[in-house]
């Protein structure tokens, strides 16, 4: 199940009393593992703090809604305000953590996910703003393509959504520190080896040999 | 002050080659009569700005334009949920301007507030770079977008009076903010309610900014619109 | 009653459904004059729109007052709303019509009110950004100051808190267009002749003569 | 998410030479316990922004820290309203520094709104134009200012939950804008109420921007505060 690993692991980096941005598909799905005793406050930047799940038929509201226009609930204690609002919060700094899908991720941190040239044409959206505005970055993706090539590369080759933002990458085989120096694996997936990590990803990976090293002993 | 009119009287402010802002947010609180009056009065050559394309699947809400090839440049921040007008964009049926949605909403902000231009760190290192002029602020790099105005905005309201004061309910997303930004605003509405109705500190638009009101489907109505839509589209 | 003439004539310019801004003294006296039948929505730049007269002892409310922090009173259909919306309205242009005092004001439309070098330190407040927006300026004012010099100035001697801006000037005298070719006499004061304004005026009046000329005929 | 704390343990988060963000509006809607104990700690060389000084004449609320001699700079767009203050500046005891009213609104929303500048065409053609850049966008001339950010903003709103869910009541004024732009944001409010008793489009600033409530006073006692200072100024 490495795509419930991935959900459940972004779980784990949910803090009591965060207001995070969660992108759509498994970042989504990841508020479903959020610790007991942990409140977490979900931001939308289409204008929403503090939603809940999708209502039961009937009980829709036309104007309550997420990012993809779908219907959700507002918590008791939540709040609803406009777009400019909204971005004025998660570009000035106020939204603890944002967890996105990517294309690829490299060592700088930076990460691409919103086009491929000549064949994905979406725009940018919102992303480019989380990306820069929310304090901790996680990225949360498949550890490589459809073809088995790495996703986390040495450096991007997709057009950028956001240079040097990376925090922590999330994939269905490990969980990877971005700091300073570059890319360190904090983590393996069940059954998961360093050596397959090493041999998965393009970039470099620092304390890898440390890690192999551990295998071996 | 806002003047009551008809959805008919409404779609003759909007003619060929004007531009128009659309309010909502990916099909969410769009001003839904007005977008059918739209594209049935057939109006063309139309600059759409609006923060993100119509519903998902396209071929609903702003869909509805696109599907009539009524637009010829789109200016937002994201068309992924229309595949139709992905196919316009690509065979250059449709100009396309993006920007960064934040900086969009900014953009369209600073076209109503009278501002000269923004200035956003979001999209630094980004092909985005390309789309604005590069400046340097107490010695950091920034990226200057211009405002952005249109002709007639098309905007959506839960409540108003008859003079024009707008009551949103949920998310007003860019509806408040596009209000504030064309030489003509039509905000539809559920429901129109007597002076007083709606309380000062209930006001999102104070009738300042709106020039025309007019009936959209009442709160039942639209309910039912999105109830049937959410189903059939699996989200509810 | 000079100060009268001029709040009077002020409420003349009022035309029904406008959005006005009114400085504080003689143009917020002249909302006592609005004509019968006419609408004029009074907005204040600290956060409200459709104010109306102070209210009575024991029924004030702490946070409804106006830019000077008096206690008003909402009207019916009264809007209130942040200083960021409130210059945004200001400043973009959607309010009709603001009337403000002055210290001088020239051919040119320019206008000085905020500052008297070594003397007057107060700041410029709203002002700047009243004058730039509002859609038509018109300064109240004495056509003279105490020691009975010309405030309508060839140009501004002191520093400007807008240039090329002002519409109209009413003062205790007389009433004046201001357009692109310079200053237009409109009206005179009950019992003021042409060649008094002419004397007591250190700026160009473009039509004086066809005034002057009238008078002796 | 926000604490509740003591007036006195929240102005402990202000030390000399803080920069302190003050809500409200010549007088109005003002955090006037805060200010109180502002002034009874006797903090100094505070650098004050506010958007204008205290109520006219002087010596109460914000006038209170200039009676003290507390700041010694004030970020503002007025302060004719307090002889003392302008005393102060005049002997250099203060450093002042102004802008256009709306200017100072749209130099603190963009402190807390993450923007790099404001650019905007109000103060062309006068002394202004020496307190800012000169840029040009589309060919016509706008002033740049910078944003302004503080360490600390005490503000004051109507009512809070416990998560520092604000609502505001008449004019906010500048305290939803000054409640974004500071490190540490203080709300004095009225009343604190259940979770859930200020409903989600009551809220005016949400709890994601505040730090800490505290208790000013009830609304009953501030309406009294108020009626006094109005009728002993002759206002009521």
């Amino acid at each position: 199940m490495p795509r419930n690993y991935i959900a459940r692991r972004i779980a784990k980096e949910f803090k009591d009393g965060m207001y995070v941005n969660l992108g759509i598909g498994i970042p989504t799905e990841s508020a479903n593992y959020i610790p007991e005793g942990t409140q977490v406050f979900l931001q939308t930047e289409n204008g929403g703090l503090m939603f809940g799940p999708k209502p039961k038929r009937g009980e829709s509201n036309p104007d309550i809604a997420n990012a993809g226009a779908e219907p959700i609930t507002m918590l008791s204690g939540g709040a609803v305000f406009d777009v400019a609002t909204s971005f004025a919060m998660i570009r000035g700094g106020h939204v603890d953590m944002t967890v996105v899908g990517a294309l690829e991720v490299d060592e700088a941190g930076s990460i691409a996910s919103w086009k491929i040239p000549g064949k994905l044409l979406t725009g940018m959206g919102g992303a480019m703003d989380l990306l820069y505005g929310c304090k901790r970055v996680i990225v949360a993706m498949t550890h490589t393509d459809k073809h088995g090539n790495s996703k986390i590369r040495k450096k991007c080759t997709l057009p950028l959504t956001a240079a040097g933002v990376v925090d922590m990458i999330i994939t269905d085989k490990a969980v990877f520190q971005v700091a300073e120096a570059g890319l360190y694996l904090e983590e393996l997936a069940p059954g998961v080896t360093a050596a397959e990590i090493k041999q998965l990803t393009e970039a470099t990976i620092m304390n890898i040999n440390e890690w192999e090293h551990n295998e071996i002993t | 002050m806002a003047v009551q009119i008809t959805t008919k009287e409404a779609v003759k402010k909007i003619i060929d080659k004007s531009s128009v802002m659309i309010g909502g947010f990916l099909g969410a609180a769009v001003p839904l009569k007005m977008i059918d009056e739209i594209a049935a009065a057939g109006i063309k050559d139309l600059t759409v700005i609006s923060i993100g394309a119509g519903y998902r699947g396209g071929g609903v809400d702003i869909g509805k334009l696109v599907l009539n090839k009524q637009i010829i440049k789109y200016v937002t921040s994201h068309v992924g949920t229309d595949p139709n007008l992905i196919k316009q964009i690509v065979n250059e049926e449709v100009e396309l301007e993006l920007s960064p949605m934040g900086t969009f909403v900014e953009r369209v902000r600073a076209g109503g507030a009278g501002l000269g231009a923004v200035v956003t760190p979001v999209g630094m290192g980004t092909e985005v770079e390309a789309m604005a002029e590069k400046i340097t602020v107490d010695g950091k790099p920034y990226l200057l977008f211009k405002p952005i105005r249109a002709d007639v905005a098309v905007i959506k309201a839960y409540r108003s009076d008859p003079l024009g004061n707008l009551q949103y309910q949920g998310m007003s997303n860019t509806n408040p903010i596009m209000a504030t930004a064309a030489d003509i605003v039509i905000a539809e509405v559920d429901e129109i309610v007597e002076v007083g109705e709606i309380t000062c500190d209930q006001i999102g638009t104070p009738g300042i900014f709106v020039d025309y009101i007019i009936q959209g489907h009442s709160y039942a109505e639209r309910k039912n619109v999105y109830e049937e839509l959410w189903i059939a589209t699996n989200k509810l």
